[in-house]
């Protein structure tokens, strides 16, 4: 169980002293992941997931806020401290290559953190090398081919289910898969997303998973829940379904719209919405983040900041101040 | 040239690149049609074979590679394949506007993109410079674009989806009405690839274009196309009409690929990934049917003979059980749905 | 649904696993002239090594054949002690090659480990140690040699390597430090770490095996840059030597046996000058084959 | 602009600290150098018959310019001066401020190392790009080898070469000294002449060391910027052939003209073993005889403006890169 | 370079066109130094472009012998008490002003400033003057101080640079010969004004003449970094016997650039420059080139560290040099300028001839004789084991010799000496240390055990033998007192006992030497007998060779070149073809 309030992330380019921009990566975001559940992050790029996400992984500091891991909140304690509470929490990179050591091979790459961890709990030598071939079953590779492999030797796919043995090693609560799949081949992707599903399912490990393609949140499972996230803040936030059906804030709204439709086995949705200009982070700070980009603006927008809220006859929670349900997404042919 | 959209007819074009395993075919006698004032799109895996036929149609495949056999005739230029120096150069922009895969950096870092337009324009002997700028303009503000500001600006003032109108634009400006582009929206995120796709689309009805989108993501396809190709390991496994295609595939690796599409309704259980993986120049087989290692339908005589594209009135595929199938009996593959 | 989980399984994983060795054998039978380096380069070791051993200490004069030009007998003639000039050669490159190895060892060392911790802790620390690195880089290196050999004696290698390596470091660390920076990019390190792998292990394994290539390649060009300076200080004369090594002899070649003006000790000039040729040669060579051999895009072709 | 100015202030307020860490260090060094060169012209004295204690006293009188006072005393004291563009005393020039017997070599240097550096810089690019082009023939393969061996054979054994070849066994060009005396200095054609010919081997030896290291940074340059995609879309265009190439070399040589400026920058410093060689009274030339001379003052100035030079050079790269290059000038870092 | 012949505003005669030569004594010449003769870079060239009042000779025995130069005659009083000067009746600065003596007295008031041998202010100084005094504007009186006299006072009288009072006046203080009374007296006023006197000296050093003034046969017309350019004074008193019409000075660092200039026929003359042999053979054959030697009163010695052992051991040393072959030393480091010493005298073998030709048959030659050698060691308490030998107590002996670096013809006879050693059985080294001023501190530091060390420095007898039995073995001449300082202390590097058992005779060598300092010639030789055999016998060093003085000529442009030895090599830092030019001796070539 992992729980964060009011995250607030600000990045100072670095190395300017006299010129300094700041980047405001998150504003303020809260969340809360279940253990064995299943959440998941979208929104536009350079919105902050990545962020968010290294820092549920412990991979990047926060400024503000709370993160609470399994009742331990980490805000108190040092670095140091920190460490063995992160290290229930594994990140599984976009970049599958980029993720394994090319001068290692499959069994040494497994064998460190397994060694370690071996020796943390007084295990034999033989337990690791028991526990690499079983890890890399439980993502579906046959141990005898993949161990003594370099990563060049792999497929995409065979890389990405490598780096989430890997992660397995150390019997993590939480996996962050962030946009885990873009930089695999489509015909493989759905293998890895199941891969995912079927983990939580068998092992328990609740998965965090990033994307900017709002479909394969659906593929996480069902009870997971959808955040998305706009210029560091969560506008929308709900469970997968119920958001995809029926998102209330324009932003959403916009995102699923942009979605392709299959032309042939789908029809579009009625009413698309499609943002009056593209995403800027010079504009102002002002009022609703989404404001200028809003094609249903009201009164309140310009100047005031909707926050995440539970309002009536919307199940989920949301940040708008008019929040109304459009017909966006694209129908299979075969619903009509 | 007229202002009219060309068609285009590639006719057994094969392409190879020299490897320390010696010539291998990226694009394998591929034979297809472009008809005037339509959008057609490619779709395939990594490493198929997109880019590369491409290219071809500009007969600019780079070394180590080159253009082996086969014909690309286009309306008013002839065989592009036999298209050398000075004619093949001004050919390119002119009459074939191209879109480049990393549109993002297709630009040149040190200068403004109106210098690089008005290099253009002199590349091509334009007299009219200012009517150049001004086409741009038009062009970017189309496109929804401030076009004195962009052309101000160097490529790194400009965000992705913004470099890749910019690199529509130059592909247009010089009034080119067969237009390829190759992967326009892969690294864009999902808004701007819609607003990116919309344009396309609007541009080539406005223009009345010839149009070869191309693409590892189906969806972007499905968008904008009239007609789909299907490339695997170099060889077209499939074309015809996009929604029919769609509709009723009938390759068994068409149907994989739109199978393993996650979408947002529907039932996520019928979704599943192509087992295997995709071959690369290497491991791509060197005869019999390309897809044989992944197809579920696989026969005996999938080992040995490559399976010749078959017409069924405005579609085509290249599969030995389909085709022996619907020779037999009409299309049976409803079997699962 | 397990239906989709299907192992992956690569075909024919044989072909693909290649022998490293055997890459580098292709690389250097591609080239004929990168094995022509290697062989040079294992020649001046063995040289260094085996050659002083094997010629009398001190080597034997001649006083009535002073500053000759080659012959039979001595192949690059006699130097104005009536010595052999390519016993001196190779007596010399004693001295030459230990103080290169030395400032290679020191360089490479000091330079990796400023280059790593710089670029590992990031931070505070970077920024001194690079303004630090930059300064050092700043400082023209020869002529700080200049007028450090006023003060600073340079007559074992070890004195000498010891500096060369200690102003050398500079274009390693810097080097080193972006290669660790952009490996941190990359996410099997961020990975290593969110793992709870201990520095070391991050280091010492996946760190420095990474970049072993690039730094054995830096240590070599280190290599030349230390011969080329010692020799070159010799050569000036600005230090005093307690043996004969190639800059002496060039040295003495010029300013004393009149080399450039007489043809009689030509070969005494000549014997350093293309021993400092060749080792360049070999060291060029085989820098452009282990360019080959470790270059990623190669390896992972 | 401003970022300019920003940048500008920056590296002046580094390159200040560092003047004066160098200057500390060669204070220091300087300070730090056994050896008695009292000991040694009083022997010279007496070697040449005068009476000991005549020679003494002569010995004395020489070196009564030398600072004394405590080490501290000494220091701020040069640090003072240092200011004032005071460099000490030359023991061997008394009475010439260092300074000028600085500015005087310095000329020597300069200009045939600027010639040299101009010349290799300007051929090496041009084979540069020609080796990139033709990188996988056997010429591209000589021209590249033969670039990394010019750049890593040491400069004096090259000169050594140049000069067996053209002043011992052609005997076509002198290669002792800068100018014949005889020519009145001015400008006429005999005295330019002269200092043309005499120039020519410096130059040509400082051309063939730096060549090789150009020819080397421009092919790989070229070699990146063939890679990237804004040439292939360029051609795709149908840009003209020359248009292309503009591209391509513009894009290439932007790193080698901050190499260019950093070299300019070693240029003070850069010809030591060519001016020993050919006897060229630069910079070079005038710190080695110092040290040998042991002339404090003299090799700690030399050591110090060559220093400067590079730190100027520093700054005049990265600021010319920030002109020259859009993306530093909107303050995007490119490594 | 090429060149072009201007003839320049020498219209007398001569007729020669240019000359060319460098300065021995200055590698580097300094484009930007004032023609100053004081300033060690200065662009002044004694004999061409700077006047003395003589220039001095190298004569084997009588050190007072010179040419005349601003002086055209003088009178030696026979106690060597006083000079009177007769200056050159028609002599000019190249500004056309005449020469006077106010001329001579204001530059010997600048020779104080700067310390010569015979104006010097330091206290008891052998050979000082005493009183200047301006007889008439052509002659001059000098005085010495005969407290503590010299036999060599007119020879550092003649050895005064004239420089010209209405360029240099500003230099001195009006009060300055006032004060220079007071300094040569004693006590704190005294001590004061020495300072002030030497103080002076910095000034001197420094002045840089708008242009240069010469009462030399040439004046400077300019310099550049390589060369130096100089014009006929046409002004200058024999102006119509000086050949040249112009001189160049070339430039250069080592000697390897002088052989250049040599073997292309380029120098008219060039001063002694160590060549190898095979360079020397190409000199020759170039076109006109002459090579002629000469007497040149310096020799070269193997010295010891007497401090150290087993060098105290004077059989350890005897030894040593019975194993050293001084000719083939001589052949392999310095073919052609020197000449092996024929033994240890402590004094050149040219000059011991003239001084004690009848002891010089009677000293150990030294020949090489393994056995002799052999028997010294032993009578040492050397033992030999396995060929080698070691030392008393059985520890390992090794000769361990220095050299600074760039003295090459030291290293060559170390490298050589140290192969014979070894072959002889005695384990030897080279060690090289970075540069002279470094050598000589650690050489006075006492930290050598051998190091090479320049002997026989004629002509005068003190000269000679201070060298051995002087500062660097104890012995300081101390306001005319001698006093003798244990090893290691006041410089004492050489450690040699204070009394050497001569011919059954105890005698103390300093003391010896300190008296030849006030000794004539004829009552000198006995002493320089007794000091030549105390160095046999005792050998505080071997002496290796004797210098020759070679210099190179060439015939093609100029003749006339001097064969006598003693003008061959004119005192010190003198260039002696610019004063053979300005006695008329060299004639342009017909
Ligand atoms: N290390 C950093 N230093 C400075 N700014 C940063 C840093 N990391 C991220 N940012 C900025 O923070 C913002 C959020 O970035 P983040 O990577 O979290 O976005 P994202 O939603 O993951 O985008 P994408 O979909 O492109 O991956 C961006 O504006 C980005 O430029
Ligand atoms: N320069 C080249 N040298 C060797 N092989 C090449 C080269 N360029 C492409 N190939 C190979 O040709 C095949 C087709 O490449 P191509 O770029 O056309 O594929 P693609 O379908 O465009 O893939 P992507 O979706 O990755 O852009 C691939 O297997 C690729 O490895
Ligand atoms: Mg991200
Ligand atoms: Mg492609
Ligand atoms: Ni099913």
């Amino acid at each position: 169980m992992i729980t964060g309030t009011g995250v607030v992330k600000t990045f100072k380019q670095r190395g300017k002293v006299l010129g300094a921009r700041e980047v405001r990566a998150l504003r303020g975001v809260d969340f809360s992941i279940p253990k064995g559940g299943a959440a998941s992050f979208i929104g536009e790029s350079g919105c902050g997931k990545t962020t968010l996400g290294r820092i549920i992984a412990g991979l990047e500091s926060y400024d503000e806020g709370e993160i609470v891991i399994d009742d331990v909140p980490m805000t108190p304690l040092r670095p140091k401290q920190r460490q063995p509470h992160f290290r229930k929490i594994q990140m599984i990179h976009q970049d599958p290559y980029s993720a394994l050591n090319p001068t290692r091979t499959i069994h040494q790459t497994l064998y460190a953190p397994l060694s370690l961890r071996a020796k943390q709990t007084g295990r034999s030598a033989a337990w690791i090398e028991e526990r690499a071939a079983e890890v890399l079953s439980l993502v579906g590779l046959d141990p005898g081919t993949v161990l003594g492999r370099y990563p060049h030797q792999l497929s995409g796919g065979m890389r990405q289910r490598v780096v989430i043995a890997r992660a397995l090693t150390v019997d993590p609560e939480m996996l962050v898969a962030d946009e885990a799949v873009s930089m695999i081949d489509v015909s493989l992707r759905l293998g890895i997303l199941a891969l995912l599903k079927d983990l939580r399912e068998r092992l328990g490990v609740s998965v965090l998973f990033i994307t900017h393609d709002v479909a394969t949140a659906r593929y996480i499972g069902d009870d997971g829940e959808l955040y998305v996230i706009y210029r560091g803040q969560v506008v929308e936030r709900g469970p997968v379904d119920t958001v995809i059906a029926d998102p209330v804030h324009p932003y959403t709204q916009s995102l699923l719209s942009a979605i392709p439709v299959l032309h042939g086995l789908e029809r579009p949705g009625e009413e698309p919405v499609t943002p009056l200009s593209s995403l800027d982070e010079s504009q102002s700070d002002e009022g609703c983040l989404f404001a200028r980009r809003c094609p249903f603006q009201g009164e309140r927008c310009a100047d005031e900041r909707p926050l995440l809220q539970l309002t009536e006859g919307v199940p989920q929670e949301h940040a708008c101040f008019y929040p109304e349900r459009r017909s966006v997404i694209a129908r299979p042919m075969s619903e009509v | 040239m007229s202002n009219q959209a060309p068609g285009v007819r590639i006719d057994g074009l094969t392409v190879v690149y020299k490897t320390p395993a010696g010539e291998l075919p990226a694009v394998r006698g591929v034979t297809l049609t472009l008809e005037p004032g339509s959008i057609t799109g490619i779709v395939g895996e990594s490493g198929s074979g997109k880019s590369t036929l491409a290219l071809s149609l500009l007969n600019a495949v780079q070394p180590p590679g080159r253009i082996a056999g086969g014909s690309v005739e286009i309306d008013g230029l002839g065989d592009v394949v036999g298209l050398r120096g000075e004619e093949l150069r001004k050919a390119r922009g002119k009459h074939i506007g191209y879109v480049f895969q990393a549109a993002q950096n297709s630009l040149n870092p040190l200068k403004t993109v109106g210098k690089q337009l008005l290099d253009l324009g002199r590349s091509h002997g334009v007299d009219d410079l200012r009517g150049l700028v001004r086409e741009a303009k038009e062009l970017l503000g189309r496109m929804g674009l401030d076009g004195a500001r962009v052309l101000d600006s160097h490529q790194h003032e400009l965000s992705g989806g913004m470099r890749q109108r910019v690199g529509i634009m130059l592909a247009l400006v010089l009034n080119a009405h067969l237009v390829v582009l190759d992967e326009p929206t892969t690294a864009l995120d999902m808004i701007t690839q819609a607003n990116i796709l919309r344009i396309v689309r609007e541009v080539h009805a406005e223009r009345g274009l010839t149009t070869l989108v191309i693409t590892h993501d189906i969806g972007v396809v499905a968008e904008v196309a009239d007609r789909l190709a299907v490339m695997y390991g170099g060889r077209l496994v499939e074309q015809g009409p996009t929604r029919e295609v769609l509709g009723a595939p009938r390759h068994p690796y068409t149907r994989g690929l739109i199978q393993a599409i996650p979408r947002l309704t529907g039932d996520i259980d019928e979704a599943r990934a192509l087992p295997g993986r995709p071959p690369t120049l290497v491991t791509v087989p060197k005869e019999g049917c390309v897809f044989r290692e992944r197809c579920e339908l696989r026969m005996d005589v999938c080992d040995t003979v490559d399976p010749e594209p078959v017409a069924d009135g405005p579609r085509l595929v290249a599969c030995h059980a389909v085709n022996s199938a619907s020779a037999s009996t009409t299309v049976a593959t409803k079997e699962h749905a | 649904m397990s239906a989709t989980l299907i192992p992956e399984t690569g075909s024919a994983a044989s072909t693909l696993r290649r022998n490293f060795w055997r890459g580098v054998w292709r690389v250097m039978r591609r080239k004929p002239s990168r094995l022509v380096g290697v062989v040079i380069l294992a020649g001046f070791v063995v040289m260094a090594v085996v050659g002083p051993m094997l010629l009398p200490d001190p080597l034997p004069n001649d006083p009535a054949a002073i500053t000759r030009p080659p012959s039979w007998e001595h192949w690059l003639g006699t130097d104005p002690q009536g010595r052999d000039v390519l016993a001196l050669v190779i007596t010399g490159s004693r001295y030459v090659l230990l103080t290169a190895a030395i400032t290679a060892v020191i360089t490479v060392v000091v330079g990796t480990s400023i280059g790593l911790f710089s670029g590992f802790k990031r931070g505070r620390w970077d920024t001194v140690l690079m303004r630090l690195t930059d300064m050092k880089l700043t400082i023209p290196g020869l002529p700080l040699l200049l007028v450090l050999a006023t003060v600073w004696r340079f007559g074992s290698p070890w004195q000498m390597g010891l500096v060369l390596g200690l102003l050398g470091w500079g274009g390693v660390a810097r080097a080193v430090r972006s290669q660790t920076l952009s490996l941190r990019e990359r996410g099997f390190i961020e990975a290593a770490r969110g793992l709870g792998l201990s520095t070391t292990h991050i280091i010492g394994k996946e760190l420095l095996p990474s970049m072993a290539p690039y730094i054995a390649m830096n240590m070599l060009i280190s290599v030349t840059g230390a011969v080329y300076s010692q020799v070159g200080l010799f050569f000036l004369g600005v230090l005093p030597y307690e043996s004969d090594n190639w800059g002496v002899m060039l040295n003495l070649a010029v300013f004393q046996a009149g080399a450039l003006i007489t043809p009689n000790a030509l070969g005494y000039l000549l014997g350093p000058l293309m021993a400092i040729l060749l080792l360049t040669l070999a060291i060029v060579l085989v820098v452009d084959a282990m360019d080959e051999i470790f270059n990623p895009r190669l390896r992972e072709e | 602009m401003t970022l300019i100015a920003r940048r500008l202030a920056g590296h002046l307020a580094r390159g200040f600290v560092m003047i004066l860490v160098v200057a500390t260090i060669s204070f220091f060094i300087v300070n730090n150098i056994p050896g008695d060169p009292m000991a040694a012209r009083y022997e010279k004295l007496v070697e040449g018959g005068m009476a000991p204690e005549a020679a003494r006293q002569a010995v004395k009188v020489l070196y009564g310019f030398q600072p004394d006072g405590s080490l501290w005393q000494q220091y701020t004291d040069f640090m003072a001066g240092l200011f004032r563009l005071d460099l000490g005393v030359s023991v061997t020039r008394p009475g010439t401020p260092v300074l000028d017997v600085l500015t005087d070599a310095a000329k020597w240097t300069v200009l045939p190392v600027l010639a040299g550096t101009l010349l290799s810089f300007l051929v090496g690019i041009i084979l540069g790009v020609y080796a990139a082009v033709k990188r996988s023939g056997k010429l591209g393969d000589a021209l590249s080898i033969s670039g990394s061996l010019l750049h890593g054979v040491p400069q004096y054994v090259l000169a050594l070469l140049v000069v067996m070849i053209f002043s011992t066994l052609l005997g076509v060009l002198p290669a002792d000294g800068s100018v014949d005396i005889l020519y009145e200095p001015g400008w006429n054609a005999g005295y330019l002449g002269s200092l043309v010919e005499h120039a020519l081997l410096p130059v040509l030896t400082y051309a063939l060391s730096a060549y090789g290291g150009w020819i080397l940074a421009m092919k790989s340059s070229v070699v990146t910027v063939l890679g990237d995609d804004f040439i292939l879309a360029a051609e795709l265009r149908g840009m003209k052939r020359s248009i292309v190439f503009r591209y391509i070399a513009r894009n290439a040589i932007l790193p080698l003209f901050t190499m260019l400026a950093l070299s300019l920058g070693l240029l003070l410093g850069g010809a030591v073993f060519i001016e020993k060689i050919f006897n060229y009274p630069g910079l070079g030339w005038l710190l080695i005889g110092a040290v040998t001379e042991r002339d404090y003052a003299l090799m700690g100035g030399a050591f110090l403006l060559i220093t400067v030079g590079t730190i100027l050079a520093n700054i005049v790269a990265d600021l010319f890169y920030t002109v020259i290059d859009p993306r530093v000038r909107s303050g995007e870092e490119v490594s | 370079g090429g060149s072009t012949n201007k003839s320049g505003d020498a219209a007398g005669g001569g007729g020669g066109g240019l000359f060319t030569t460098i300065d021995v004594n200055r590698p580097g010449l300094e484009a930007s130094a004032p023609a100053n003769p004081y300033n060690p870079k200065g662009n002044s060239f004694p004999g061409y472009s700077s006047m003395k009042l003589g220039w001095v000779k190298n004569h084997l025995t009588d050190p007072n012998q010179a040419l005349p130069g601003i002086a055209a005659s003088w009178e030696i009083a026979p106690d060597n008490s006083a000079i009177t000067l007769k200056l050159q009746p028609n002599a000019k600065w190249s500004d056309g002003k005449p020469v006077t003596a106010e001329d001579v007295k204001m530059s010997i008031g600048i020779a104080y400033t700067q310390g010569s041998t015979a104006f010097s202010v330091t206290p008891g100084a052998a050979g000082a003057a005493a009183e200047v005094t301006v007889v008439d504007p052509q002659t001059v009186k000098i005085t010495q101080d005969m407290a503590n006299p010299s036999p060599k006072f007119a020879r550092g009288v003649l050895d005064t640079t004239v420089l010209p009072s209405h360029v240099w006046s500003s230099v001195l203080p009006a009060d300055f010969w006032d004060k220079l009374k007071a300094a040569r007296g004693e006590g704190a006023d005294a001590e004061k004004a020495r300072e002030e006197v030497t103080g002076l000296g910095e000034k001197v050093i420094a002045f840089a003449p708008e242009k240069d003034v010469s009462a030399g046969p040439f004046v400077l017309e300019r310099v550049n970094p390589s060369e130096a350019l100089l014009v006929k004074n046409k002004y200058f008193f024999n102006a119509a016997n000086v050949a040249p019409s112009q001189v160049k000075f070339l430039n250069y660092t080592g000697n390897e650039q002088i052989w250049n200039y040599l073997i292309a026929g380029k120098l008219d003359h060039a001063g002694f420059t160590a060549a190898p042999t095979d360079v020397m053979n190409r000199i020759k054959q170039a076109n006109g080139n002459e090579v002629i030697k000469g007497y040149s009163p310096v020799a070269v010695g193997m010295a010891f560290n007497q401090s150290k052992k087993p060098y105290d051991n004077v059989h350890v040393r005897r030894g040593l040099a019975y194993l050293i072959d001084r000719e083939q030393v001589t052949q392999v480091a310095s073919p052609e300028g020197g000449t092996a010493a024929a033994t240890t005298s402590g004094i050149h073998q040219k000059a011991a001839q003239a001084w004690i030709p009848d002891t010089l048959p009677s000293l150990e030659p030294y020949k090489v004789d393994a056995a002799k050698a052999e028997e010294e060691f032993k009578k040492a308490g050397l033992t030999k084991k396995d060929g080698k030998w070691a030392l008393a107590d059985g520890s390992a002996w090794k000769v361990s010799m220095h050299a600074p670096a760039g003295f090459s013809d030291w290293l060559s006879a170390q490298e050589n000496i140290k192969s014979q050693l070894v072959k002889a059985g005695v384990d030897a080294e080279v060690v090289t240390t970075a540069d002279y001023p470094l050598y000589l501190e650690e050489l006075n530091a006492g930290k050598y055990d051998v190091g090479f060390w320049l002997m026989a420095l004629g002509p005068a007898p003190y000269d000679i033998f201070q060298r051995l039995y002087g500062a660097s073995n104890g012995w300081a001449n101390v306001a005319g007192k001698v006093q003798h300082s244990a090893p290691g202390k006041n410089g004492n590097w050489m450690g040699g006992p204070e009394e050497i058992e001569v011919g059954g005779e105890k005698i103390n060598p300093g003391e010896l030497t300190a008296k030849l300092n006030s000794s004539d010639e004829e009552a000198a030789k006995p002493i320089m007998a007794q000091l030549a055999q105390a160095a046999n016998q005792d050998l505080p060093v071997i002496q290796l060779w004797d210098y020759v003085n070679t210099q190179f000529v060439n015939n093609s442009r100029f003749t006339g070149w001097p064969h006598d030895d003693s003008i061959l090599r004119m005192g010190t830092g003198v260039l002696p073809s610019g004063v053979w030019i300005q006695q008329g001796l060299i004639k342009a070539k017909q």
